[in-house]
Order: structure tokens, then C-alpha cells, then sequence
């Protein structure tokens, strides 16, 4: 193969450039590569969004219907998030069923978005454990180039943000639509996933295939609106030390606020 | 239950008996793929993807005496009234290996033995005639790939609504209307690569039928070059 | 492998003799093989039939039991037909999941029955939205020798119209079966597929298997008793051109009536 | 409930205790198969398809120092009285090992190193007794492939129904009867290669349950070689 | 490989020792190994028990829950038992769906129980054809050394008897637990199941890994309380004579008589 | 709903906020495994196997470079309160990954190129803080394979209960409380090697709580040391 040694050389590269606090391309180590949000892409679902991060992209829609209430949660609505890294966004993924990686990717936004309470699940019960309204959130990765946990997060976020809600009403047992009537989502506060990748001593912001490749160990941290910190995941095969821990969550901080701000606006204008 | 045509012949959309919807087509929109293209055909939003020609995986695929074509044409689950399950659907799979058959023709496989070229097809919003759109999405994306190829594949359906032969079959008149044909053809070679039909035709309104729909694919064969053109020569590139 | 140089002879020698109109089995282009249609053959199943075309030979039974409609379609029974080419039938064949040639089967056939509206579904609703009755149409292919379409087509229709439909009535919101009152199903119009293959310029009907691995393309065409076309599929890995798809259609019409008559025999006599 | 036994010893479907039920065996059956062979036993309607000896795929799955013998016993989904979903059960499955474990007695399969025998047997319309059945078949089919065997494989069950030890259980016999034992052997060799048993009998019972279905299968052993005979010799072939 | 070779060694080696009527661990041939059951080791589980077959190790489960009824069989309750080979048990054993083996393992254990209608399932319905409660008895191997089937089979059966069946009552149509109250199974009779190899003329019972590797077939007989047999699967490549399958009913009787006591034990006393 | 803690500061099964749950391990629990750990910890009873280094199957997923690692926590179907699908779960997917990861740092599997290290860990009764339960237990069983490792790793949860940060949440505490966070940490080398959040911290409140675990860690690092020693020194083994 050789790729052992490519791969090597590919890290002394970036690590020789990270001790000079740059990156290769050109970034600041916390610096977000360009990020555009945009809603209303898919008129068909209910609330919808395209997210890139510079090359990396993905197109989240979310549907909203009736459905049964889980088992022991029947006064919460039902919240599910999904993502699939699409055959034509990357060379070396398969068609099939879910891997690890996308199954950890998926689940990391959905607890992003359920650890900060986004959405009242309360206010989406039709009948008490009989009937409650549903929302997927379902992320198509179309490009893959690094740290798709936020671009689908953001999207995740935004497609809610964007959401018309339908009414439905509960008659001789079964949930019926309401037509014409729709309100926004539920949302009681933004939350905003940061991700960031261990290479050496260095911690990298929103990192990209290339730094994946030869990072040592990546970090996720969700804050909310309020600025506490909500969801945290740890990845790749190596780990963190307390400080860097304690720095990743100040990164993450400061860094989301900024991206809170660009949801907010979102959020109020119906458009960035 | 809608009505699909006004006596002055309007359809539900506006659009006359022998009207295309909008169609827009964008080429190279990927970075990853080796060749791509979005295509807007009226509702219909959809993402092309080649990767190839390039080693088999699982091996034992492989042909030593001809490369061969894969297909996935797939929906995103947001991308219908009700949430599609992820997983591959038999429509699906049936939709897939008719498009596939649709652009084998197209291609000198034999040209590249040992390989794969990989054709991804996802669906992000459907509208009808989506196989159509996803065909002239990928002959697109085949090109752009670099993929030598006889002639590009043209893609579009009539059928017939209120006792009438229409070109370009929407969403309400292919589950209300009374029959649907998509159609494939080499526009050059001038051969028909895919057809299929649900409905019910006269042998007379048969061949009207078809005709309306050569007639349509050759109105998309128009925009899938000038697409191609735009990128590779309005642009200065190539 | 030198079984490129082989499938290259084999197409060689056909299309010499077809040049002369004549095929390797000795039959004319337009020709059909030997068919035999019988039903009745599984007993336990409402309806049942063993097709044969010469070599290739399906047996179907239909099962007729009380299902829910599906969503939307609540005014509508349930009609699904399935096929599977059992591994018995074919060296090729191995056992697992349905490949995307037997599915494109399983719905060719399916789409001849459903859009030539041969079964009026109307008529199979119990209660609006809440009950329907359901015919399952299963093919098993007990030995394959090319055009399993027609062959699956044939014996689905023939099983249909040997079928015995049992009534249900609706006690307590559930359906239950009314012991010894049966029907026949409500049938409307006969569909009959004709399969045709291009090899060349030549167009052959009810292609064998020998054809099919060296044709350039395929063709299904479904006629209803009204003399329309009402389902076509092109298969295969080249195209036709306008004139070829004109002439099959009317190869289609053709061929379709005297299969025609037999099936209608079969309903009149419930037997050849 | 139906009685399943009239005073005077008569079953439901008018058999005695000690009768089987009709039994057909046709030889050859089937084109493509290397042998083939289908039985009616009852109203059981069985096919048996021989593939083999042949190459094994998947490669890794052959064995360097013997033949492997592969079976799959499946039911049509029309096969029985409630539509059956197609995909094998975990019944089917047990099934197909026993199947295949009383068959490879009879094998040789030493002498046929890196390859495969496949067995497929196809369950038509089920009675009681599929199993044995479907072994009668399949044994039959594998001596059509030519395969060599030390014997025969015969298969019939015996059970318990009105507190009587009865030949060849029926559907309602095997459903609401005291005592199911199905039952395969070599008749010549005079060993034991199936042998299962569902319900309750004393220790006395057990050893005449068994007696009776071992009689079963040497009457069905007859019925085999019939069937063979009239393939092989009556037709003047071989 | 050679391990054609080496297997053969070692069937010829325990075909010795055989001849003098002793095994490679020392027991005689109907002895069966060293047995402890253990109920109770997991108290969130219904009932639970652990058995050790010398190093044959599992650990069974019962869960029970409300359910549906099977249809056609709406005056019982659900039993349903199943079995894992846990890849922590077995170099060999890999984790996926599972293997035929297995599913025959499940299989077997479960009629065991069922055909000597160990449980009175009539006294699990909560309402006729609409409520009935199950018994999901799941066994967990966690060290496989031969004999899976005793080993599993009298972990079920403990495990059954050590359980503690909630009561539940039907309100608005729904089965609702009553707090507090609980009652024993309805245990009718003590299956006991006796798994004996025949290894050249020998039957051994209770065989090892090493044993079952060179046998040359396989039986598991399942006896009742009231000394019948119930229950019988024979296995493995090759057959038994009518003299050996009577003595193995025999043997099945004597051994099983000595397992039983022990259960019995277990129900009186809670314990052994 | 619970009341999850007392005036006084006692939590619901009585333990003070930095108190562990009872943690007791085994060692070399099972005979066919190269190494094995037993565990209980609190409610959690949790086995975990290792076989390795040993080669790949299947073949291809070997790398010529380094040793691979491969970890599968499963539960049984009788581990939790509403009986569990033996099928694997998206949770039970991603807790092998998390697990594996947290082990990984640990192992120097570049001195085992083609091999893979299995680790199967079974929760046989699951209660809050299974994975970090499982992963003690595993490390343990590493150790006891003989496999060479740069440090153990010892894991522990920290959380958020009645507005206090608490040490080793149980299952009452996961439910209803109000942040949960594992953590698992080479203790000797200082690195984090498993960490993650589900809840809502303040800043502060978050390095309390990380803090909090590492010291949970350090005295299961205790107990895990102490168990081995018993199990390779009191006995005089080794």
C-alpha cells in the first residue's frame, strides 16, 4: 500500500504547519471553515435546510406526522434523528445498511437536539399515550469533507427552525388533519454542536477529511442557548487531556455563539 | 379528486397538453464525485453521482472481459408526502436496474475490463416522472465524469389525462390519470433505451404516446447540452 | 473463462439462422413455445395453476384472507403478486433475498394485472378504511428456460380465475369467515403478456434462455380483452427503435388474443 | 375439535391405524436439475432438485478433505393454510439440517473433495408429515443425479392419536393427536438417520412408535425403488 | 490443515479408552459431568438461573410481559424460548444472526418444555383471543464446552420454576399491572432433557466439546415427571441403530430421574 | 417520580453525592476466553471476554500494518426492565464503538500487524453506567489475556442529581436526573480516553463533574489493580 507512510508524511505536514498556528487550508486553528444556511430547500417536507461547510454538505428535511407515543413516554412527542452519508458524497462509501460511524453520527445529533430540551415534546401530544405528532429528522449527506456532525446538526437545527407545523386533531380515536392551520415548532432554546479534532498537542476547529485522517482524537460538545453544555461526545482512537477538555468547552462556547447568532436570525427573519 | 384538464385543454399545472415543465440542469455540482449534476425537472429536485471507471469491490464482481455499470437510484426519506424508510424499497431496486439498462448503451464498457463505474441516483424531492429526471441527471454526470460515451440519454414521459395524450407526466395525473409512459432514447442513435407504461392506450393512442415522449426527450436533449456547454465552454474550462 | 468467445459463436449461429427466419428450436420468430395451463393444482390454495412453456414452468397459488387496506387506498382490496425462481429451477440460482431480476419479474407481472384493472378491488372492501380482503399471488418457478414473465403472468391469471373467494362478513369490528358461501373474484377485463426479445434486427417471441443470454434487448407487452396496451417493460442492455416498439405492440395484440381465448375457456369451463 | 378415531379403529381420513396414505413418486421431473424427484404423500405435494457435486461458492466455504452436502427444505407461500411469509423460518431451517443430516449417511461424500451437493427441496402444498416427505424425495432425487449412495434414505412418521399408536400422521392427527414421531432410515443398512418426537408416550409406546415407523419406511422404501425402477429400466433407459 | 488427521487421532484415542469403558475426563459413560444450578443470579429478570455442566456454562433469563395471542391459539398463554452462544463463549463462534445450530439448540429446548406442557398455558390468558400473558425465556451461554442442550434445558427449567409472576388485570381493554401480587408458574411436570452421544458402538452421555467433535450422532430425549418420553431430536451426521435408540430412552429415564430430584428440590425449597 | 435526593444530601439507594456504588471484579471468569473479567458493579452484572491476537476473518479486513481491534457490547434479552431484542441495537452499535475507542489508546497494536483483538462484553444485568462498568471489566480481561497495554483503563460516571454534581449515577439518577456523564481514563498516563455528556452543566458545573468522575476513575482503578493482583499474585500464579 505505502498509505502507512503517505499518511504519515500527510501528518508531519500538518503538525509542522500547526506549530507555526496555521492550517492547510489557511485557517486559524479555532476558525469555522465558511458556513451557508439555507431553508425552504424542499418545499414538499415540513421544514427543510441546506448546510455547507465550505465542501462538506448536506440537505436535512424534516416530516411531521401522527404517530403512537414510545412506551412509558406517552405524554412526549417523538423526536427522531437520522443521517446517511449518500453513495455520491464520498468514494469510499457503500450502499447498505447504516455502518458505526454513521450510526454514531446520527445519534450525536439527535442527542444534541434532545439533551437541550430544542423542542417542547410536551406540546406535541395529541391524546395522552394514545397519539402523539412525530418529527424525522433525516440528514442526507451530499459532499463529505470532515466533521459532518455539525453541518448536520446545523441542519438538523435549521430544518427545524424552518418548520410548518400541521394541526392535527383527534376524532373517533384517530388523528386527522387539520387543513390550513400550522404553527413553527415548539423551540425553547438553539443548540449548537462544535467539533473539534486532537492533532498532537493542538486542538483544531471544524475539521476536514485531511485532518481526520491523522487527527488523534476528535470531540463534539453541544451548548444551548443559555451557555451550558448539553451533550458531549469523544472520538476517535485516542483521548484528551483535562485541560484540553476544559479548553474544548470554552472553544465550543465561544465558537457557538457565533453560530447561535446566524440561527437566531434564522430563526426570526425566516431567512439568514 | 383534482380536475386534471380544463375544457380549453389546461392542465392542473397551467401547462398545455404538449408543454415541458421547468427543467433546470446544473453540471459538476459535487466535489467528490468524479462527475455530478442537479437536475430540477418541475418538482422533481435530484442529485447525480458517478464514481468511475474504478476497481470492483466485492472482487469477485469484477469481468476480466468488460467493465460494468452499477446503479442506485435512491429517495431520501424526506423526499415524498409520506417519510420513505431508508432502506431500498422494491421500487426502488426495479427503478434502479431499468435506469441502469437505460444508460448501458450509452457506454463502451468493454473499453474499461476489470472496472466499475458506480451510478448514484438520490432522489431529494419527487415529483412525477422522477426516474426520467434521474436519467437525464446521470447521462449528465456521465459525461462530466469523462466517461466516453456513443451519445448522451434523454429522458421524458407522456401519457394520457382526460382522454388526452400529454407530454411530461406531474405528480396528480400519474396517480389520477389514465396512463404513463417514461422514455429513454439515444437522441442521436435514435434509440429507445428505456420504456416502460402503466395505464390503459389505444394501439393508436400507443404511438401517439410514444411519439410525444421522443418528442419530449428531445426537447431535454437540448438542455442537457447546453448544461454541458455552459460548464465546459461558456466557462473557458476544458 | 472463454465463455466471451463461446456467447459470441452461440449469438453467431442464431442470427444466421434467423436470417433464414428460423429459430434453434425450430419455431417462427412470432412463434410461441408449447403451452400447457392447468389449475387446481394446489388444492389448499384458493386458487392455483401450473404453466408451462415447454421448458420453463411456474405453479402459483393464490391465498385470499381478510388484511387492512393500505393508507389512501381504503376503498380498495389488496392485490400483490410475488415470484421466486426457486433454487431448484436453475444452476444460477442461489437461495437468499430476491435479486432485482426476480423483483423487475414480480412487479412486470404484478403491473399486468393491477393497471388492466383485471380484478375490480372495489369489490373486495369489508369496511371502508378499516378491512379489506387480500389476494396474495405467489409464484414459484419450478424450472426456468427464459421469458419467466409471460410463464409467471399466464399462471397468475390462470390462478385467478380458478380462484374460490370466501366471504367474510364483519362481526364486532373483526372480519370472520362465512363457512361455505364462496364466489368467484370479480374479474373485469384478461390480461395477457407477450415477451419478446431483440437479437439483431430480429424480434422473437417467447424468448428461451439460450436467446435471452445473447439477446440485445426485451420487451413485455400486457393487452386487456379490450384490445388496449395497457403495461410494457423494456428490459435488457441496448434499446429498440420506434419501428421495433410499433411492431411489438402489435406482435403484443396478436399473440395476446389467441392466448386469450384459451384463458377465457378456462373461465367459462373452469377448465382447458 | 374432529374425532379423530371412530370406535372401530377407523381415523378421520378412513384410514387404519396401520395404513399409509396414498403415496406417488415421479422420477426426473425437472430439466435443469442434475436429478430431481417429486412425491405426493397425502396431500403433501413435494419437489426434490439435485445440484452437485460442483464447485462451492463461496470458495472458503469448501473443505479441502470432503464433499459438503448443503439442503434448504422451503414451502411455496401457498403451501399452507395461512399465506407463508417466503422468507425461511426458523422451523424451516431446523428442517433443512435434519433433512440434511439424515441424508448424509448415505453419502460419500469423502470421494468428492471441494465441491458441493445442493439439495433443494420445495414443500407445494404441506400435510403432516412434510419432513418425511420431502426426505422420500430427496433421496429418490439425489440416486436420479447419480450419485453414489450406500442406501437409500426412507422416511415415514408414526405418532399417537385416541391412545393408539397409528402409521403416517395426518395434518389433524399431527395438530390435535398425542404423539408425533418422525422417522428416517437406511432400510438396507438398518440405521437410523431422522429420528424426532413431539408429544408424550410411555417407554412401551415409544419402542412400538418406533417399530411402526420403521415399518413405514420400508413400505415407502418399496414405493422408492418403484419409482426408480420404472425411470430406469420399464422406459428401457440407462 | 492436518486437523483431518489429528481428528481422526482423537476419535481413536477416545474409541480407546472407550473399549475400557472410560472417557478423557474420567467419567464413566452414562455419568454425566459435574452439575450446579443456581436460581435467582439476576434479579431484575422474572426468574433466572445459572447452570454449570462442568465447563459448559449459561445463564438463563425469563421475562414476562403482556402480549398478544398467536391467532388460532387465543385460550393460551405465549411461551417462547431462545438461545445465544455468546462469542465470548466459544473461539469459534462469531456474532451475527444465528447459525442453524442455534436455531436447533432454541428449538429443541423449547419443545422440550412445551411437549411435556411443563406450563399450564391456559392459566396465562388475560382475555380470550385478545390478552394473554408471555414467557420469553432467553438462555445466554457463557462457556461453551459441549452439551448445550442439558445445559440450557435445565437452565430454563430452573429459572421457570424460580419465577415470580406479576398479576395483571384488563381495564379499558388494556392489560394493567397489579402491584404487589404475584403467584408461582403453573408448573404441571419436570422436563428433563438427556443428551447422549454415540461415538463408534458407545453411547456417552452428556458429551464435551472434544466428544461431540468426533462423534457420530447425536440425541437429546426429554422425559416428564410421570417417566415418559416427550420430546427427542436426533442429530449429527450419521444414525443409531433401533437397539441403541431404545437404550438411549432408557438411559434418558435413569439420568433424567437424578436431574429431576434436584429440580424438585429446587421448587420446594426455593433453593437447592 | 423518585425523589432523588434527601435534605441531608443521601441519594435514593442511600449513598452519599462522592460515594461509588459496590464494585467487585473477578478475574479469568471464563475457560474458553484468552482472558475475562467479571463484574459487578451496583445493579450492573457484566461479563467481558478477550480472544486474541488472532487472525482476521473475514481475511480482508486485516491490515498489514497493524493489529485491529474489534469490540461488540451486547445485552441479553433478560438484562432490562422490558425484555430486549437479541438483535443488536443502534445504542448497543454505538457503545461498541465509544468502548473501542476508550480501549484502543491502551493497546499497542502496532506490534500485532494482521491480527485483531476481540473484545465481547454481555451485560447480563444492566443499571445506570453500564458501558463504563463494561469497560472496567474489559480492561481487566485485557490484562488477564496477557495482552501488552501502555496503562489500564479504568471508567466512571460523574452526573448532575437535585442540582449537585454526583459521583457514579445509577439508573433512578440516569432516568430522572439531570446530566449524566461517563468517563473513562488511562489513570497512570492522565488521558481521557471515553467521555460523554447527555444533560445540561453549567461551565462550572462541568469541570466539577469531569473532575468528579476522574476521581471515581482513579478508585476503580484501585479495585480493578487489586483483582488482578488477587487472581496473579495471592494465589501465586504466574
Amino acid at each position: 500500500m505505502g498509505s502507512v507512510i503517505l499518511d504519515q508524511l500527510k501528518r508531519d505536514r500538518i503538525l509542522d504547519l500547526l506549530k507555526e498556528g496555521k492550517r492547510v487550508d489557511g485557517r486559524a486553528l479555532e476558525e469555522q471553515r465558511q458556513l451557508s444556511i439555507e431553508t425552504g430547500v424542499i418545499p414538499k417536507a415540513n421544514g427543510s435546510a441546506r448546510v455547507k461547510l465550505a465542501n462538506t454538505e448536506v440537505i436535512t428535511g424534516v416530516k411531521i406526522q401522527p404517530d403512537k407515543p414510545f412506551p412509558d413516554l406517552g405524554d412526549k412527542g417523538i423526536l427522531i434523528c437520522t443521517a446517511e452519508i449518500l453513495p455520491l458524497a464520498d468514494p469510499n462509501v457503500e450502499p447498505g445498511p447504516p455502518t458505526e460511524d454513521v450510526i454514531e453520527l446520527a445519534r450525536v445529533v439527535d442527542r444534541g437536539i434532545r439533551e437541550t430540551e430544542m423542542i417542547d415534546l410536551h406540546q406535541l401530544v395529541l391524546k395522552e399515550n394514545k397519539s402523539v405528532i412525530g418529527l424525522f429528522i433525516d440528514s442526507s449527506i451530499i459532499n463529505a469533507d470532515g466533521n459532518l456532525f455539525d453541518a448536520c446538526s446545523y441542519a438538523s437545527v435549521a430544518a427545524i427552525l424552518s418548520c410548518t407545523v400541521p394541526k392535527y386533531e383527534i376524532k373517533d380515536e384517530a388523528p386527522v388533519l387539520v387543513e390550513g392551520v400550522t404553527s413553527k415548532a415548539p423551540v425553547q432554546t438553539l443548540p449548537v454542536s462544535v467539533t473539534m479534532a486532537r492533532i498532537g498537542d493542538y486542538i483544531v476547529v471544524d475539521p476536514t477529511t485531511e485532518e481526520e485522517a491523522c487527527m488523534d482524537s476528535r470531540i463534539t460538545i453541544t451548548t444551548n442557548s443559555e451557555g451550558n453544555i448539553c451533550a458531549l461526545q469523544k472520538g476517535g482512537s485516542n483521548g484528551f487531556t483535562v485541560d484540553q477538555l476544559v479548553r474544548c468547552s470554552e472553544i465550543a462556547l465561544s465558537v457557538g455563539t457565533k453560530i447561535r447568532k446566524r440561527l437566531e436570525q434564522l430563526m426570526q427573519d425566516g431567512k439568514e | 379528486m383534482t380536475q386534471l384538464m380544463t375544457e380549453d385543454g389546461i392542465r392542473c399545472d397551467g401547462r398545455r397538453v404538449d408543454e415541458l415543465r421547468n427543467i433546470s440542469i446544473k453540471v459538476g455540482v459535487l466535489k467528490n464525485a468524479d462527475g455530478s449534476a442537479y437536475i430540477e425537472f418541475g418538482k422533481n429536485k435530484i442529485l447525480a453521482g458517478i464514481f468511475g471507471p474504478r476497481d470492483v469491490h466485492p472482487k469477485h464482481m469484477a469481468n476480466q472481459d468488460t467493465g460494468i455499470l452499477r446503479c442506485r437510484y435512491h429517495m431520501s426519506p424526506f423526499s415524498v408526502t409520506e417519510r420513505k424508510n431508508p432502506a431500498p424499497s422494491r421500487r426502488e431496486i426495479e427503478i434502479s436496474k431499468v435506469i441502469k439498462e437505460a444508460l448501458q448503451p450509452a457506454l463502451i464498457l468493454k473499453d474499461f475490463p476489470r472496472t466499475v463505474i458506480d451510478v448514484f441516483v438520490e432522489v431529494l424531492q419527487a415529483d412525477g416522472g422522477s426516474r426520467c429526471a434521474a436519467l437525464d441527471a446521470a447521462a449528465v454526470a456521465l459525461a462530466d465524469a469523462g466517461i466516453p460515451m456513443r451519445d448522451l440519454v434523454s429522458a421524458c414521459a407522456a401519457g394520457k389525462v382526460a382522454d388526452r395524450i400529454v407530454l411530461d407526466v406531474n405528480n396528480e395525473e400519474d396517480q389520477e390519470g389514465q396512463a404513463d409512459m417514461p422514455v429513454a432514447m439515444m437522441p442521436n442513435v435514435g434509440k429507445i433505451t428505456l420504456m416502460q407504461l402503466d395505464g390503459i392506450l389505444t394501439p393508436e393512442e400507443y404511438k401517439t404516446c410514444l411519439q410525444t415522449a421522443i418528442g419530449g426527450c428531445k426537447r431535454v436533449y437540448e438542455i442537457q447540452r447546453k448544461a454541458l456547454m455552459e460548464k465546459y465552454f461558456q466557462n473557458g474550462e476544458q
